[in-house]
């Protein structure tokens, strides 16, 4: 018998320390397998900011860097100015990516850096104790929103790929899912195709991964995989939103 | 033929590849893991296919397939 | 009257809940107390400590490096912890869960069967209390009732049966040292 | 005596700051003073004329902050560390623009990420000034919960008194922890009128401005030196810290927050050694209780200055002293806690 | 006779310090004359930033606060949040708003808070002296683009209009320009709106204003007008992106 | 010896941080430093494998020093007053990762906004951390065009040797002005070689990681413990000074930058009155020139302190005489510059 | 029957009035204001319809219209 | 030799460019020089102003509050300047927009229709240079040859009409002094 399935080249040997159920380590693994698909290896470069994958530098086996939070966008300018030939991507929570890292995202993918940005929203700060999102659902309990999240208030949740998906230079834009394994499927498809986009010189590429947070939802993994796809997803539809032509 | 391998330390007993297994192949076992988990199990063991909707889901990379 | 102890064991032990309990019962009897987490991102599993010090008088240092007693719920909590405890002090252990043997000779070791005996109540959430309710009838630092007390306190009025059970536990601990 | 409550200190700070009538939260989450913003959230969104806003970052939360105390309303904000640097800018501006408002500094230990266990390490950063030009913050020093809530009170005073913003500088060791505390009635203090500079809108009145700025040099060196005359005012009133066990004493430690506590306790241990030590706990980091400490070196005795960090404070210390008796330091980072026992053998080291 | 035009209520008698030509006098004066027209200078209070327009507060009759490069919209929700019956209003330069400031424009816009931002976009940053902005046209000589702008290592001049659009809370959104008399009577117009999007609590408002800055673009007044036509317009197409119903 | 070239401080910077092989600079415009900027555009635009980013802002722009440095290239950016300040965190950040680049702070009057004219009250923040946590830059304070571009040059052999951010930091006036400088050959210096942790994909060898925390106080403590030794290393060689007329001054001026090269202008013209003045001008504030300053405050000679500032450097300087002789100090601020006039009148009060 | 009055001191001679009037009325002065700019001056004033548009193009606000 | 001189008008008078030009001679003529410029927002409007210093010994202070020499090419320059000349120093002002008299009469006045002599050389920007050609003449600090030498080096050979105008404006300035 041959293995037709097992741990990626690009993954350490080092267990996740994600919670029980956490998408995040799928996650991880994808980009471990589409790192060791397009055999870039050892040509890349990944930075990770705070979050609950503040430890991914241990998971991947690759050159890692950790930044500060939400700044990873501008870190991964410098090094892909740096060293335009090596394969350059971030790994971002949603307070990274949609709250405190706002400007540089935009601005990196304005630019057209030409990085890939692997956006895990999970719709809750994960690594501070569970604190509102600016991706939060609407009616979502945090320890920020205790009685739920209110648009009057606190507005809605902010749909990240739509809104860089105005910029000309975001090149490659796409929404996914991990809560079941089509969805699974379909989010390698797209994290191979950002990694293309930047393989092709083609410019920013983004994929936001709808993640679950079980410990910090309340919820069993199997629940919270149920309520990525009752409540996320039809608040945060699927698809890509920006295709360069010759990649899609 | 086909057979899965799981990696009971790395299992964190999530159950999520009990829910992908279309043939509910997988069940939780009764003893411990080191970490205070009880792991993943497969049953029936002849009857799995390979399809490896179970890896496909693991979180923490814990089951191999091999077909 | 001064008592340091360190209670450790697992994310989901109910750790932290214990050493609340303590402090806000020591608070009860109008003792000085601190209630003292190791925090950190513990959410993501490995192991969880809270230092709780219950004194007549004004509490000092809240950092407490030689404990006079501790409760720990797993092994490597034991490994832990261990070796700090004061000579002549207390250890809980939960024997359901730790099986080697202490080595200290100059404490005194009381093995707690705490799972099992939550298991025979029904509810494997309360091993806590069941060692709880033999660390304070040995060590005599609060009354039973006053933990009671606490608990119909802190527990929202709402959860009675989760109150009740809490109190049943802690009767079996204390029972456990007859 | 009111009731007393059990409370973390994080928890503490937040009620302190709403019976002192702050209505006015904005923050962001970071470990370890996350509490404080559950718990402005938990009661500020259920309180009328109120708002708690937790902010896309560090950076909008201090400028809400600067929005939000030009109207003269009492507001805080919170963080910790990397938090704390990035709201340098904003502090510097809140501090040239005259706005009373209250930041809360959890330490965690740093530089950079670091950790999230308790450290000192921020004291330059509060008492000399993180951010840009001549300021000065009020940094206060609580050590216990009591004091975190006595402190957060008198903070939002002092903050109104002086037009100044204060720093609560605290490490995350007292966030985090509990103690039983009691919220006192406090005397009604005499605050000045805000009245002359607020913005409210300028309905029967002429319009205020409040500019943190003035391109000609000639009046901005006179709006800094007023500045500087209000920080000697504060220096000359303020000083507030905790001197015990000096008469006899062979040695004083000077420590604050978590440490100075660990340092009583050594005190209690060694006078069981028949050995006598002493204890200035500055409440007020700035300004700093100089005259006790150079008073006290005047009676020729020796300093052991021990801190979360790798010696800040230390050098206000030398300052004060000016050579005159010895000032040792002992110091651990990294989110190490100095221990009773390290530091009593250090104490022996310097006897 | 009467006096059909002159000077607003809601403006001093200081003189502007812009540079001949500059627009930012006449963004100054619609304002003013909105805020004449609406009644609300007595309850209105303008937050003006770093930029040409830092002395602003020295030309509005009206109670205001200087705020930090890019801070204007944070500083003004720090405001309406204190003091709901206010109007409260911002006055930003494009670096302010499409550089430093993306994140707190963003989310302002997204939380809805109740404000209304004036949005000069002048294709460059003019209180420096003439440095690139987000917003410079592609091509466009500045001191820090001296080659002229590079779409392929700078990116696209970002259209801040659009991409707050896609925001629920961003209520009202237009752009307009000042380079001739019809347009800035259109322009006046969408100012009114947007005040009043904000006096009947529907939430967040912005007019992105394209102005000359006939300085920095090294032309006359009259030549800095024409190319706001020939050249800005094209690019940032005029018009209302969001409206609230009722306001409409 | 070399052409001499007239160029304005600014420019010098940025020449001679390409002649010292920097390819890389990510900045934001703010007066009185934009023509850095303008010029390393305008050059490293034209050149091969090199990159000039305007960045979004001044965090955005050290976060990109933060990147590119992890690559081992040479990086630089610059600013002043509030832009450093919104940079204390990458710079917390840097210190700790240990990444070597140039981080230039050219000082306009603050706090907030304040004005663009020259200051230098941005000392404490510079030298003291205005990050969070335990760091040290290395601070360089030229004070002609000509010492702007040999520090430059030598900050990034600093940088590379210690693996260190380093600070330029200069008052606005040296960013505005010109002189004739000369680009000197300089001789090689050995430095460090940089593959053992830079960034650049692994292939051939295990993979590098830069990360800026440890979760463990225990590994933590040690690493901070190890910057810390490293900042006492470079306390110990890389002190720098300049100290005129020393021998039978009567009073020591401190100074540096601008107001040293004034000084020594009130020095010459004190020579004709009969007035002996000398000057200890720091080249390095950090590590700061404690020596020299102790050794003289041994011989009995007073000291006066002028800076532009309300009195920063001055803390440094009564800390090195420890209360042997006196330490006197004369501030101008809000952007106005001490005299010779005003100077030597200070002078004169002390004799 | 309309007329402009302009305020010359606040005139900056960016002669955007110049180009904005559809009547060609305003030139420049010969003489200088106090800030040293030519101001704008209006001629033939009797063909002055108070359309304003000078006025609504003034960045200085130095116009004032009368009808 | 010590040479310390401000040069002051208003914001399109030329006067940051005259500045650099002078010190640039100074340059070419072996001494120490150095340009300060008033640096601000002045691009909207308002005075501009620069100091240079030219040595022959090292410069130290930069900054001058008494010059020797002032060139003022406006009034408000004048007024602000007037009373920082050193005794015995020297006054170039351009009478063509500089109406009222000096009221030092310690220092050597010059005034220079510069303007009016700039027009009739068709371009009003030259009066800066016409005002510096009597400066030199009247200081000897530079050579005229020397000015001539630093404008062909700073100014674009594709300029060479400028060049020949600015050229002829400055012997212009010199003649006067003749
Ligand atoms: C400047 C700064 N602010 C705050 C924090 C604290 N912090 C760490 S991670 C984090 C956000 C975590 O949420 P997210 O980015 O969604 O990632 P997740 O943990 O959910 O994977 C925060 C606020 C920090 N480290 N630095
Ligand atoms: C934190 C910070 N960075 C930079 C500056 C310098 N600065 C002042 S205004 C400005 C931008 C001006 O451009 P813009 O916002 O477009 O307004 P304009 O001057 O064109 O009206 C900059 C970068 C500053 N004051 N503060
Ligand atoms: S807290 Fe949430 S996001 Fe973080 S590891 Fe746990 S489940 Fe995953
Ligand atoms: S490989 Fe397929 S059939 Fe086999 S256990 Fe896994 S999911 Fe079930
Ligand atoms: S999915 Fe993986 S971790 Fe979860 S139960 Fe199955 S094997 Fe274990
Ligand atoms: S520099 Fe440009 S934007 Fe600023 S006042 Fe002048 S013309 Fe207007």
């Amino acid at each position: 018998m041959k293995k037709v399935f097992g741990r990626p080249e690009a993954l350490t040997d080092v267990p996740f320390t994600y919670c029980p159920g956490c998408h995040h380590g799928i996650a991880n693994r994808l980009i471990a397998e589409v790192i060791d698909e397009l055999g870039i290896r050892e040509k890349t470069i990944g930075v990770c900011p705070v979050g609950c994958s503040v430890y991914a530098y241990l998971f991947f086996k690759c050159d890692m860097l950790g930044a500060s939070h939400g700044r990873a966008p501008a870190a991964a300018t410098g090094i892909k100015r740096a060293r335009p030939n090596s394969v350059v991507f971030t790994y971002q929570g949603d307070g990274d990516v949609a709250a405190i890292g706002t400007a540089e995202i935009v601005h990196a993918a304005n630019r057209g850096e030409n990085i890939t940005a692997i956006f895990i929203n999970n719709a809750i700060y994960g690594m501070t104790g569970g604190q509102m999102a600016p991706t939060t659902l609407i009616g979502q309990v945090t320890q920020t929103s205790p009685y739920g999240r209110d648009e009057k208030t606190m507005g809605y949740p902010i749909k990240m790929a739509e809104m860089l998906s105005t910029l000309k230079r975001a090149t490659y834009i796409s929404r996914v899912a991990l809560n079941k394994t089509a969805n699974i499927v379909k989010a390698k498809k797209s994290i191979k195709k950002a990694f293309q986009t930047q393989l092709e010189g083609k410019g920013f590429s983004l994929v936001e991964i709808l993640s679950a947070c079980p410990t910090n939802w309340g919820l069993s993994p199997v629940e919270a995989s149920k309520w990525v796809e009752e409540k996320m997803i039809p608040y945060y539809p699927l698809g890509e939103f920006r295709v360069p032509e010759e990649v899609e | 033929m086909a057979k899965i391998v799981i990696d009971e330390e790395r299992c964190k007993g999530c159950e999520l590849c009990l829910a992908a297994c279309p043939k509910h192949l997988i069940i939780m076992a009764e003893h411990f893991n080191e970490k205070g988990y009880h792991p993943a199990q497969q049953i029936n063991s002849e009857e799995c296919n390979g399809c490896a909707f179970c890896a496909l889901t693991c979180p923490d990379v814990a089951i191999e397939v091999f077909k | 009257m001064l008592e340091e102890i360190i209670i450790a064991g697992f994310g989901g032990q109910g750790i932290m809940l214990l050493g609340r309990l303590l402090a806000y019962a020591g608070m009860l009897e109008e003792k000085n107390v601190a209630w003292m987490p190791s925090y950190g991102p513990e959410m993501r599993g490995g192991t969880a400590n809270c230092t709780v010090i219950i004194s007549t008088e004004e509490i000092a240092s809240p950092v407490v490096s030689y404990p006079r007693s501790i409760i720990v719920m797993n092994q490597p909590s034991l490994d832990k912890f261990e070796p700090q405890v004061k000579k002549e002090g207390l250890i809980l252990l939960n024997d359901s869960l730790i099986k080697r043997k202490v080595n200290r000779d100059d404490v005194t070791i009381i093995r707690v069967p705490a799972n099992d005996i939550a298991d025979q109540l029904g509810n494997s959430k309360v091993a806590n209390m069941v060692i709880f309710g033999a660390y304070i009838k040995k060590s005599e630092v609060v009354k039973l009732d006053t933990v009671f007390k606490a608990l119909e306190e802190t527990l929202a009025a709402s959860h009675q049966d989760l109150i009740d059970l809490n109190k049943e536990a802690l009767r079996r601990g204390v029972a456990l040292l007859g | 005596m009111g009731e007393k409550i059990l409370m973390k200190g994080n928890e503490a700070i937040g009620e302190s700051a709403i019976r002192a009538g702050c209505r006015f939260f904005f923050g962001y989450p970071i470990t370890p003073q996350s509490e404080l913003i559950a718990y402005m959230a938990k009661k500020l969104l259920k309180m009328e004329d109120a708002a708690f806003v937790q902010s896309e970052s560090e950076i909008a939360a201090i400028n809400m902050v600067y929005g939000a105390a030009s109207t003269g309303a009492r507001v805080m904000t919170s963080s910790s560390g990397p938090g704390i640097s990035l709201k340098q800018e904003g502090i510097s501006y809140l501090s040239v623009a005259e706005l009373p408002c209250v930041v809360v500094n959890i330490m965690r230990s740093g530089p950079g990420l670091g950790n999230i266990q308790p450290a000192q390490g921020d004291y330059f950063q509060a008492t000399k000034g993180g951010g840009h030009g001549d300021y000065r913050l009020i940094v206060l020093a609580p050590s216990s919960i009591q004091e975190l809530v006595d402190l957060t009170s008198e903070a939002f005073d002092l903050a109104d008194k002086y037009r100044n913003p204060v720093m609560i500088l605290a490490d995350g060791l007292l966030g985090q922890m509990m103690e039983a505390v009691e919220f006192k009635e406090k005397p009604k203090v005499e605050l000045p009128d805000k009245k002359g500079w607020t913005l409210t809108g300028c309905e029967g009145r002429e319009p205020h401005c409040i500019i943190p700025f003035d391109l000609d040099p000639v009046a901005f060196e006179k709006w800094t030196n007023n500045l500087g005359e209000k920080y000697i005012k504060i220096k000359e009133k303020e000083v507030r810290y905790e001197a015990i066990n000096m008469e006899d004493a062979e040695l004083i430690i000077v420590a604050y927050g978590t440490v100075a506590r660990i340092a009583k306790t050594v005190i209690n241990n060694a006078k069981k050694e028949g050995i006598n030590i002493g204890l200035i706990r500055p409440i007020t980091l700035f300004p700093f209780p100089e005259e006790i400490i150079a008073s006290t070196a005047e009676k020729a005795k020796n300093f052991l200055v021990v801190e979360m960090s790798q010696g800040q404070m230390v050098e206000d210390v030398r300052l004060a002293v000016e050579g005159k008796t010895e000032v040792h330091f002992y110091g651990r980072t990294g989110g190490m806690i100095p221990s009773q026992e390290e530091i009593l053998r250090e104490v022996k080291r310097y006897l």
